[in-house]
């Protein structure tokens, strides 16, 4: 679970990392308050999940509460890059000596925590480290024994001497909010030397490990506020993986590494997927018939694939959920049916003797994928 | 002789008798896996059909000689079940627990650090030696035993090449389903390398898919190290990146994790990559002819 | 540093494991308003750091307040096996069912600790570890990691089933006084179920590692209730290693190896050591004056032997100790000393020069350990 | 050749800048070691007589190229120079600070395993090949190079025995003072195994004392794996007993620890035991003529 910047700051707040002043602000007058007591020159940023804000628009540094609440105005009423804006936050703007980068991921290949600290911060972190890796210096942390102090030593040995125990300092706790909070991501860029010799975070991007969240309802709280798409709330509450595209096969598969392959076949026949949705292990017969729903509901959908291999899942289960669907929505595309593993003969009997005329039925998964691409292309 | 599993396996099922531990546990049974015992806290004493319920591992080991683990247990126990094989020293232990936080698996793989388990998944489909031993939830009939070694960090998709091999009438030594998660046991270089020693098998499927550089570091291992042929294949060459694909391990991340830069990686060593399931059995296919 | 049962209960106390009810007496008239307190029936148990109270007389079950102050009255007066007793430990008696043992302790060769519950207690533990080895399970913890809960579950699993629960609870919680207070040592000799069926701590031991106490202020102070002899307090507060034996040799080295090295070659030329004492590494001249000065205080000394090989020790700055104590003191018995290694040549050139009558250089540890042992015969 | 430390060792003394780190640390380099850096926290861009001095271990190494390091800080902090040493997988870390509680300690010895360092004490005198390196505060003056493999749990007792070789001409390839404390780096079998290895050793002495079973699981190592000969000594024969050792201690071990059962069970390896420190050196002498 991805956090907007503001509510990674409440988290910041929490650990002591030095933050600039600010609120969040869910209208234009909202945001000129907040101006007025900020005494005026703030930055207004957009609280979306998109990088690239600073190039964008996404941020505006404003001279008076007037042009803040225009600025805010804007934003809220335009988006951004195609992305709904509910909220802005609005920051004291404040004198800046030098920008770094500092960040504490997980580091897949070496199953544990790794810290990186580059001396050029506020950029594109990629485009530094590809082109002067001397800035950036790495130190993976221990999983069980947590992050040492000269650890923390090294990664900041490379900033100005100014910084050094700010930036120390901040790390330090940043590690605290990841290991407290379950995070697997928590990065600050910039992470900023003022002029009054303060080191802050400019900035927040957390992401929370979705599998720990049991440990932490607080954060699973945050989740509510996040705007979603209606379709994609739908899949969710029913505990489904859902995800938009832009295309006109609707997809549906069990298991993330299915479905990726049925997505990269349904290209190379010739169409391009609407939309996917991985109904994951032993789906039951009421989980395919939702899953069915959420597809059929995506207008730009032009014929459904339906790509299972029976593990824990059961082919006749999924066929008996088919049929579930399409007696509470009346589809007006092919869905086009491949079912092979376990109970896969019981499944097609069941389909095939349904004899639903807007089901197609398929031998193999490329055979599936070539006749979805044909409907949609026909469509 | 086959790789991790054959016929000197002894299974003990940690969650014998919850839902999905006693479906697969006789399900494996049934397949013809030796399993010995079940592991449930406060149940010692009783059975499933036959296969003896222990409160511990330990008590398990010592009564049935067991020597691999296969854990059903839910996400928030499933770590402790893992140190609890550890401990034991079991050579394998099978994790089929979907749902693990990271945190806790990363303290898992500090600790399994320099012991003598090898660790499969956690959220992986389990391990087959077709015909010997079915470790996990790979459904047996679709396999059958033959000379190609797979593995893969995708459950349903390894059923799908495993269903397409099968088909063509090409067996499997081993397969391996890894898992996805970010951390997790055994590898693809842990498996090349099992591969690579194993005399059974004749050639190697690697499926991967988008994220991390799992592949890429396999590509490394194959071009330095291996001398048996490899087929891949790789999920994910039309995934939106930055998407959430379903588990973490299959988030795109920049430029580098792409499906395009490992199949990439993995032709500049030498691997011929399929580019649908059924391209990857007819490579195999001609490969083997 | 080893705690005393009560002092060891006290923290048992601390951490809920389940205790008999009692207090420590100072005086027999305390001792019998406790038992008056605990309704009568008592057991009254010397409190020393010596095992085999049981056996030897140090614990007295008794049915009436009188009993108790009597008891109290005999031990407090008598002491134990040679040891003086200054407290007495008064708790009610209880009606036994079964009796354990278990212990966590420093496994040295594995460098971690070990859990170890034997299902007979209340013995002589070892030899039910030789003699039916099968009545001990043992589980590693790990340092990181702590005590797991399975590990629990099979550290109890062969006790008998109305104890389990309660055996798990008390061990769970010993592992808490162990990692709390860094012991090296929690054992408890006999845990016991009681008909009422608790399962309760008749017995403590802990250890204490001195090298941690730094971290316990608290533990620290329970050393100034231990007695000791005033002897031995001197050469503590001076930070050295003081031992009472019972030979005629005072020996003086530094490093514990080389001291039981010097021991043994000392009774091997026919003696025995009166006392030993370690001055460590890099001994002062002080440290090595008072060194002197407690040695020559033990009226069994008949000769002293100093054994010093000078690594980070510098032979000349213990020559100038010896003889700064002799301005201090007038021994009445001769002093050989063996100085090699680190300025070895001064040290005996300082000695050579001062020319003490009671000074008798030795070239190396044999014929120093041979001389010495010749004077305290001849003494 | 020798074992842990030769020519090829270069030195980073961790807390170079204290009395104990600037005193040993110049001392070893006049013994010819080569001392290429210290570490002080805040210090960095000093030196101590020619020794840059970094903030950090991993800077040190970045600049000198130091794979070895010597550790002189204080107890409280001693364990964190250890993971600190170990994070550069520096092939030896010798440690000399006394006084470390052992819960730190054992969770010391967790992590070092399965990693690449070898850890010597702490609480030791460190290690020496004469002639050659010496990492530590053995007096370098009472060494003199040969062939005599050294082993010991004591400080000074070592510089006796060694003292003693020397004065009858018996030189040593390598001096180890594996030190006393409960929890440790290399041992006695880690020691030997090195020795057993390490063509210009031809003779091993090992310096055991009471307590614990290090000597009689170093007995079973020598009956099974060594060829070369070892003489033992064991101090403590007449040392009183624990005035209250908890009975733990010799379930744990299922040894006495007494120096009695150590020196038969080091007899019954086919080890000479000698009962004082010159008796050790005349049974070498013996054994090497």
């Amino acid at each position: 679970m991805d956090l907007y910047e503001h509510q990674g700051k409440e988290l910041f707040a929490k650990h002591d990392i030095p933050l600039v002043e600010g609120s969040v602000a869910e209208s234009a007058e909202q945001a000129r308050g907040i101006a007025e007591r900020l005494g005026g020159k703030v930055a207004v940023k957009v609280q979306v999940q998109i990088g690239g804000r600073g190039k964008g628009g996404g941020i505006a540094l404003v001279g008076s509460p007037q042009e803040a609440e225009d600025a805010a105005a804007r934003m809220l009423s335009e988006g951004f890059q195609g992305t709904k804006v509910t909220r802005v936050l609005v920051e004291r703007l404040v004198d800046i000596s030098e920008q770094f980068y500092a960040a504490i991921s997980l580091d897949r290949s070496a199953g544990a925590y790794l810290a990186i600290v580059s001396s050029e911060g506020g950029m594109d972190i990629e485009q530094v480290a590809r082109e002067r890796p001397e800035a950036l210096r790495r130190v993976h942390i221990d999983p069980l024994l947590g992050l040492h102090a000269y650890q923390v030593r090294y990664a900041v040995g490379h900033l100005s001497s100014e910084a050094r125990e700010g930036a120390a300092a901040v790390l330090a706790k940043m590690h605290e909010v990841l290991a407290t909070n379950d995070a697997t991501l928590v990065e600050i860029n910039p992470l900023a030397l003022l002029t009054d010799g303060r080191v802050v975070a400019l900035d927040s991007k957390v992401t929370i490990d979705d599998n720990a969240l049991w440990r932490h309802p607080e954060l699973e709280g945050l989740r509510a506020t996040f705007p979603i798409d209606p379709v994609e709330a739908r899949a969710r509450d029913a505990g489904l993986q859902y995800v938009k595209l832009d295309g006109e096969v609707g997809i549906i598969g069990n298991g993330a590494g299915l479905v990726m392959a049925t997505l990269d076949v349904v290209e190379l026949a010739g169409a391009k997927p609407a939309n996917f949705l991985d109904v994951g292990g032993g789906a039951s017969a009421e989980v395919m018939a939702v899953s069915l729903e959420v597809i059929l509901s995506d207008p730009s959908v032009r014929s459904v694939l339906v790509n299972i291999f029976g593990g824990i899942t059961r082919c006749d289960v999924v066929a008996q959920g088919i049929l579930e669907a399409l007696e509470r929505v009346v589809p007006t595309v092919q869905i086009v049916v491949r079912l092979d593993g376990t109970n896969a003969p019981e499944g097609r009997a069941i389909l095939a003797e349904a004899n639903h005329p807007r089901i197609v039925p398929a031998e193999t998964m490329l055979e599936a994928a070539q006749r979805a691409a044909e409907l949609a292309r026909a469509a | 002789m086959a790789i991790l599993v054959d016929d000197a396996t002894r299974v003990v099922v940690q969650g014998l008798t919850g839902r999905e531990g006693t479906f697969h546990g006789l399900r494996n049974r049934a397949y013809g896996t030796t399993v010995v015992a079940g592991v449930t806290p406060g149940k010692s004493g009783r059975d499933v059909e036959g296969i003896p319920v222990f409160d511990t591992v330990a008590e398990a080991v010592a009564e049935t000689g067991a020597n691999t683990s296969l854990i059903f247990v839910p996400p928030r126990f499933a770590t402790e079940a893992v140190y609890e094989a550890a401990d034991s020293e079991l050579r394998l232990i099978v994790c089929i627990t979907e749902g693990i936080p990271v945190r806790d698996m990363a303290q898992v793989a500090a600790y399994l650090r320099g012991r003598p388990s090898t660790l499969v998944g956690p959220n992986c489909p389990g391990v087959i030696s077709p015909g010997r031993s079915n470790v996990g939830i790979i459904p047996g009939e679709i396999c059958m035993a033959g000379p190609v070694g797979l593995v893969s960090r995708s459950g349903t998709l390894t059923y799908q090449i495993v269903h397409e091999l099968t088909q063509r009438g090409v067996g499997q030594s081993t397969c391996v389903g890894m898992g996805g998660d970010p951390v997790h046991g055994i590898g693809f270089i842990g498996s090349l390398e099992r591969f690579e020693n194993d005399p059974e098998t004749g050639l190697v499927v690697l499926i991967g898919e988008i994220g991390g550089d799992d592949e890429e570091r396999a590509a490394a291992f194959i071009a330095e190290r291996m001398r048996k042929p490899v087929v891949g294949y790789i999920a994910g060459f039309t995934a939106p990146p930055g998407k959430r694909m379903g588990h973490a391990g299959a988030i795109v991340t920049g430029s580098s994790g792409t499906a395009q830069a490992k199949a990439e990686a993995l032709e500049a060593a030498g691997v011929k990559v399929g580019r649908t399931p059924t391209e990857v059995a007819e490579l195999v296919e001609g490969a083997m002819a």
